[in-house]
C-alpha cells in the first residue's frame, strides 16, 4: 500500500497492464505529453511504439481502436467525456453492436477512458457525465471508480477485459488520495459494489465524483445519531442490483448521489430496480440527489448548484427520515 | 492479347461471381416468394469485390457495408452460413442476430457489413493499425459507396491510415447513386479518386466492371500495403443494376435514373465481360465457363435447402454474445 | 376528421407548416423520393428549394440546420434514429447546448425527425429506441407521438416551437390509423399528457410504439374487473409529470410500457419520480414493461421476444395486483 | 510601395489587433493574480481574424473555436462584455454562462466560439445556406486550426458547402500545433489549404502574420461567396507565440517545440508587421499607430474593471436559457 493520487493510480493502472502485455498500447490526444495527467511517464517508459497521438478525428480513432481490438489488440484510449459525442458512432454502431450482431465472432478488449472534467468552470461544452447513456445503449461496461485504489484496481481488470469497457474518470477526483495497493495482481472486480461505510438506517448508493460528499454527509448524519450505509457500485455496467437491495431491505431508506444530469441517471435507474423489486421494504420516499437537469454554467455562482454536494445529499437523506 | 493474371485467379473470380449472382437471384425469387424481407442487391458490382478481394490472402481482412453480400461471398464465405443467416437461423453466421446487413466470418478476415454508412471504414483502418503495430504483413481492406464517401469517418480513416502509413486499402464502389441521389449532386469532385490527393496517397479510377482490371489495381494497392508504402484508394466506377433494395420500388415515389441509363449499363455486365475475356484470350472455353455457372447454381439451391431447414434461434439466444461472458440479466 | 395513417398525419402537419411559414423547409436523405414515406407529395408542392436532398454527411447537414435556425430559417431535418450517432455531436454540442451556454442568444427552432425502425427484422444498426439518451442530455424537447392525431398535431407543434425538438416516428406505429383533424389551427400542446383511457385500479404511462399494446392490454384487463388507466405522456421533455402523479394517485399502482432499453429508461425515469414524489399513493410495486437489454436481433424469434407486448403489459398489470 | 487597401481599414485592423493583444495580455496578467482561469489565447494570430473580418460587414456571420477571443473582438464585440463573460459575470456576452469560450454576439455577427473542436463548422455551414435560400447576400465564415481540419466535420462541412454553392468561407489558421502534436505528425497532405480541392474550391495560403493579406484573399472570398460562386478555402499559415493555454506549461511534461522556433516566430509579430506596413507605405505615423494601442490600453482597462465590477449571477439564472419559454423544472 502507498498513498497515491487518482490520477496516479490510473497511471500506474495501466503501465502495470502494458508491462504485463504487449498487446496493450494507449492512443489519444497529446497522450506522449500527458495533457490529462493520467499518461505521465507512460511515453518514456513504453515509446512511440505503444503511446501513439492521434490526430483530432475521435470518430476516426474510437472506430480503430475498435478494429485494433477486433484482430488482437488492446487498445486503450484516452479521451473526454464531451469529445464522446463526436465519435458517437463507432463507439455505439461498432464497439457496442459488433460482438452481438456478429453472434458473438467478435472479442473487443477495448478501453475508452473517458475524462469528465467539471466542478471547475469548464463550461458546457467540456462537462459532460455521460454514462447514464451508455448504460442505455448497452453492450459496453461501464465503470465508475470513486477512490484511488478502485482507479487502479478497475483499470487493470478493464484492461484485462475482453469486452468494450468505458471507465469514467471523474475530474473532481483525479487530485483526491488515498491508499493504493503496490501489488500487480490486485484487480478490482466488475460488478461488485463497495460498501464504503456500514450503516443501518438509510442507504446511500453514490457514484464517482458523489463518493466524497456521500460519505461527509454519513459522517455528518452519524452526528445527529442517523447511520448511512454507504455503497458504492463501482461499475454500473454491470451493476450490483444485490448489495443495494439487501442494504434496502435492511435500511428501508435509499438516497442514490450522482452526480449526471437527473433526468434518464444512473440514479433514475436504481431508483427504478429498487422500486420494483424493493418496493416493500421501503419506508419511506426514494431520495436523487443528481446533477440539476440543466446544462453546466460557467460562473461558479451557477456551477456550484448544479451537482449533488455534502449538503444536497445530507438534506435527501433527512427527507427519507421525515 | 495475353492476360498477366493466372488461370487459377480468374477462374476463381468467375466462380466467386458467379456465386454472388446466383445467390442474389436466388434472393430476389425467395423475396418475391415472400420467404425473405428486403436485401440490398449487388448484382451489377461483383466484379469490385470479386477482383478485389482475388489480390488478397486468407490473412487479410475487408469489412463492407449494407450491400453485404458480395463483399463476404468474394472474401470466400460459406454460402450455406451466409444464407441461412439472411433467413435469421441459428446456423447462419451470426446465429441469426445480424441479418443480410451484418454478414461477417472473422475466420476467413470478414470483419463484417454495415448497416451504419461509413461505419465499418474507421474499423477496417484499425485492423490495418494492429498490422503494422504488431509487425504482421496482413492488409485490411474496406469497401464503401459514393454515398459514404462524404462521411466524416472516410476522411479522418483516410487521413490517419496515411499519417500512420497503414496498410489500409480503401475501396469506394462508385455506383453512382446513394438510394436515389446521384453522386454528382453530393460529392463535390469529379472522381472520389481525387480526393485521395488530400491524403497523401494514391488515387486509383478503375472500371469496376472489369474484374480484371480490379484484381490488378488491388494486387497493386495490396503490393505497397504490405510493403510498408501505405494505404491505397481505389474508385470503382460501377453500377447496381438493381433497385437500392428489394422492395424499395413500391414506395419510391420519383423516377431518378433513366430506364436508358440502366439499359446502357447492364450491356456491361461484369460476368459476361470477364468471360469473354477468359474466353477470347483462350484461357478457358466457354463450355468450362458455362459449367462454372451451373456448379454454383447447385451450391446455391442447397445453400437455400439449408437455410430453409435451419431452426431460428432459441429464445436462450437473446441475451448471448451481448458480453464475452455471461452476465447478470437485467 | 378524416381517418389518416400515422405516415400521413405526419406528411399533414409537415405540409401545412410549409405552406403556412416560408422559413420552413425539409432536409435530409433522399427526402426528394420520400423513401421514408412521410415527405411524400412535399417535393411536387415545395419544390427543390424547400427540399433539399442532403449527402451522407449527418454530423454536417444537423449542423448545418441548426447554423441555419440560428439565423431565422426553420429547418425540420429527416433522418433514423441510427443514424444519429453519427451526427450526434452537432445534436448535443450545438443543439441542445447553444441556447445555455450563449445565455439565451440563439433561439433554434430546428426539428429533428427520428424515424425509429424496429420490430421488422433490421437488425442492430437500425433499431434504435433513443429517446432517453436525449432526455438525459437535455436542452432538446423530446416528443414521442402515439396516434395518428397527435402525430400531425405535435408535428404542427414542434415545428412552431422556438426550441430544438426530436420528434421520435415510431416505425410500429407509421401504418396505424385514426381519425386525424382536418384544421390547420390544430395543435396538440407539449407538455399535456393524454389519457387514452380512464381507470381506478392501475395506472398504466404507455411510450410510443407501446401505446397500442396498452390499450390492448387494458383492454384484456378490463374484462377481468380490472380498470387500467392508460396515459400517453406524448412529450417526454417537457414531461406532464402532474397527469402521472394524480393518476397513481388515484390507482395506487404503476406500470410503465417503453419501447426503449429498460436501462436508464424512460420508464426508469417515471419510476424515480413516482417513488420519489408519490410513494405514499403506491400500494404496490412499480413494475417496468421496456425492452429487454439487448441490441435488436435480426431474428424474429429472437426480436419479438424484446419489446414490450400486450401480454409482457398485461403481466405488469397484473403484478401490481397481487 | 502602394496599398490597395484604404487608411481607415487598415487603422481599424490596426486597432482590433491591439485590442485582442491587449485583451489578452491583461488576461494574462489577470490569470497570474488568480483572478481568472485559464484559457486559450490568440496572441500571435491576430491578423488571421481581424484580417479576415475586415473584409466582411457587420450582417455577415462567423464563428469560431475554442482559441476564443480573437475572432470575436475582430468581428467588433464590445470588450467590457467579452471581459465580464470571462469572469463569469451577469453583464457578460452569455449573463456569465459560457465563459471565455463560448463568447457570441449574434447582433454583430458572432454565432459563438466552441469549446468542441471542428464543431462550429457545420454550423457556420449552415448560417450560409439559410443566406442562400432566403436569397439574401450575406456570408458565414468559420475559424478552425490545423488540428481541426482533421475532423469529419470539416469535410462533411466542406463538401457540404460546394455542392450547395454556399457563401461560406473556410479559415484554417494553420498554427502548426494542436496542443503538443504537430501538424506534420497529423494532417497528410503538405498544406491543408490543398484540400480544397477534394471539394472543388478554390484553396489559398496565406501569410497569416499579414493582416493585409489575410484581409485580401478574404475580400476575395467575399466576393465570390456574394456573388454565388460558392465557398472558398483560406488557410493561413501562423503561430502561437503563448502556450496552448494558460496554465498549460505546469502540466506539460513534454517539449513539442524548440524555443529557436519560437523565437523566428516571434520576430514575425502580426502587430509589428502591420505597423511597418503603414508607416513605410506613408498611410499614418508611427506616433498615430501607437496612439492606437494606448488608447485601447484605457478601453481594456475599463472593461477590466466593468467584469470586476458586474455581479455574478443569481441563483434564479440558473434554469434560465435551457428554452426559449419557461418550462416546469424537473
Ligand atoms: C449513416 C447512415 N445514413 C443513412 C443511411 C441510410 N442509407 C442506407 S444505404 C444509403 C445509401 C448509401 O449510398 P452508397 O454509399 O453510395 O452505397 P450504395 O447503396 O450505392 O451501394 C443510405 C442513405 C444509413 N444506413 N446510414
Ligand atoms: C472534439 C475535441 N477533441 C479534443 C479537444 C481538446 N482540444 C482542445 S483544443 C485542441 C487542439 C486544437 O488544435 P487546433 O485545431 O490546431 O487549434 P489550436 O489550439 O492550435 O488553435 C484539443 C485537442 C476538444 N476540445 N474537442
Ligand atoms: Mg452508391
Ligand atoms: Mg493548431
Amino acid at each position: 500500500m502507498t498513498e497515491k493520487m487518482f490520477m496516479q493510480a490510473l497511471g500506474m493502472g495501466i503501465a502495470e497492464e502494458m508491462r504485463a502485455d504487449p498487446k496493450v498500447f494507449l492512443m489519444g490526444e497529446d497522450v506522449r505529453a500527458s495533457v490529462y495527467g493520467a499518461a505521465a511517464g507512460l511515453h518514456d517508459e513504453f515509446g512511440d511504439d505503444r503511446i501513439l497521438n492521434t490526430p483530432l478525428s475521435e470518430n476516426g480513432f474510437f472506430g480503430a481502436a475498435v478494429g485494433a481490438a477486433a484482430v488482437g489488440m488492446r487498445p486503450v484510449v484516452e479521451t473526454l467525456t464531451s469529445f464522446m459525442w463526436v465519435g458517437m458512432d463507432q463507439l455505439v454502431s461498432q464497439a457496442a453492436k459488433m460482438r452481438y450482431m456478429f453472434g458473438g465472432q467478435a472479442t473487443l478488449p477495448v478501453v475508452y477512458r473517458a475524462v469528465m472534467y467539471y466542478g471547475g468552470g469548464s463550461a458546457a461544452h467540456h462537462s459532460d457525465r455521460s454514462y447514464p447513456v451508455f448504460m442505455n445503449i448497452g453492450g459496453l461496461k461501464v465503470v465508475t471508480p470513486g477512490t484511488p485504489a478502485d482507479a487502479k484496481g478497475l483499470m487493470k481488470t478493464a484492461i484485462r477485459d475482453d469486452d468494450p469497457v468505458i471507465i469514467f474518470e471523474d475530474g473532481t477526483l483525479l487530485g483526491t488520495r488515498g491508499d493504493v495497493p503496490d501489488e500487480p495482481d490486485f484487480f478490482v472486480p466488475f460488478g461488485v459494489a463497495n460498501i464504503l461505510r456500514e450503516g443501518t438506517d438509510v442507504t446511500l448508493v453514490a457514484i464517482a465524483g458523489s463518493v466524497p460528499h456521500a460519505l461527509a454527509a454519513a459522517k455528518e448524519l452519524a452526528s445527529e445519531g442517523v447511520s448511512v450505509e454507504v455503497i458504492d457500485p463501482r461499475t454500473l455496467v454491470p451493476l450490483d442490483k444485490e448489495t443495494i437491495l439487501s442494504s434496502v431491505a435492511k435500511t428501508g431508506r435509499l438516497v442514490v448521489a450522482d452526480p449526471a444530469a437527473k433526468v434518464c441517471s444512473a440514479a433514475s435507474e436504481i431508483m427504478s430496480i429498487v422500486g420494483e423489486e424493493a418496493f416493500w421494504d421501503l419506508q419511506a420516499p426514494m431520495q436523487k440527489a443528481a446533477s440539476k437537469q440543466v446544462h453546466i454554467p460557467f460562473a461558479q455562482s451557477l456551477e456550484k448548484l448544479v451537482y449533488p454536494s455534502k449538503e444536497g445529499i445530507a438534506e435527501s437523506i433527512r427527507k427519507t427520515l421525515d | 492479347m495475353t492476360l498477366n493474371i493466372e488461370k487459377d485467379v480468374l477462374m476463381l473470380m468467375l466462380e466467386r461471381m458467379w456465386r454472388i449472382r446466383h445467390f442474389e437471384l436466388k434472393l430476389t425469387e425467395m423475396y418475391g416468394a415472400g420467404e425473405i424481407g428486403g436485401v440490398h442487391l449487388y448484382i451489377g458490382q461483383e466484379a469490385v469485390a470479386v477482383g478485389a478481394c482475388a489480390a488478397m490472402d486468407d490473412s487479410d481482412y475487408i469489412a463492407g457495408n449494407h450491400r453485404s453480400h458480395g463483399h463476404p461471398i468474394a472474401k470466400g464465405a460459406n454460402l450455406k452460413k451466409a444464407m441461412a443467416e439472411i433467413f435469421g437461423r441459428i446456423d447462419g453466421y451470426c446465429k441469426g442476430k445480424g441479418g443480410s446487413m451484418h454478414l461477417a466470418d472473422f475466420s476467413v478476415g470478414i470483419l463484417g457489413e454495415s448497416g451504419i454508412v461509413a461505419s465499418s471504414v474507421p474499423v477496417a483502418t484499425g485492423a490495418a493499425l494492429a498490422s503494422k503495430l504488431e509487425g504482421k504483413k496482413f492488409v485490411s481492406a474496406v469497401f464503401f459507396g459514393d454515398g459514404a464517401s462524404n462521411q466524416g469517418a472516410c476522411h479522418e480513416s483516410m487521413n490517419l491510415a496515411s499519417v500512420w502509413n497503414l496498410p489500409t486499402i480503401f475501396i469506394c464502389e462508385n455506383n453512382q447513386y446513394a438510394v436515389t441521389t446521384s453522386y454528382r449532386d453530393t460529392v463535390a469532385v469529379e472522381h472520389i479518386s481525387d480526393r485521395a490527393q488530400a491524403y497523401n496517397m494514391p488515387g486509383v479510377l478503375v472500371d469496376g466492371q472489369d474484374a480484371i482490371a480490379m484484381y490488378e489495381a488491388t494486387r497493386e494497392a495490396v503490393r505497397r500495403a504490405r510493403n510498408g508504402e501505405g494505404p491505397t484508394l481505389i474508385e470503382a466506377l460501377t453500377y447496381r443494376f438493381e433497385e437500392h433494395s428489394l422492395g424499395l420500388e413500391k414506395i419510391r415515389k420519383s423516377v431518378y435514373r433513366e430506364d436508358k441509363e440502366i439499359d446502357e449499363w447492364r450491356l456491361r455486365d461484369p460476368l459476361e465481360i470477364l468471360t469473354k475475356n477468359i474466353v477470347d484470350t483462350g484461357m478457358a472455353t466457354q463450355a468450362e465457363c458455362d459449367a462454372v455457372s451451373t456448379a454454383v447454381q447447385v451450391e446455391v439451391e442447397e445453400a437455400a435447402e439449408f437455410a430453409r431447414n435451419s431452426p431460428f434461434p432459441d429464445e436462450s439466444e437473446l441475451y448471448k454474445d451481448m458480453f464475452s461472458s455471461e452476465m447478470p440479466v437485467v
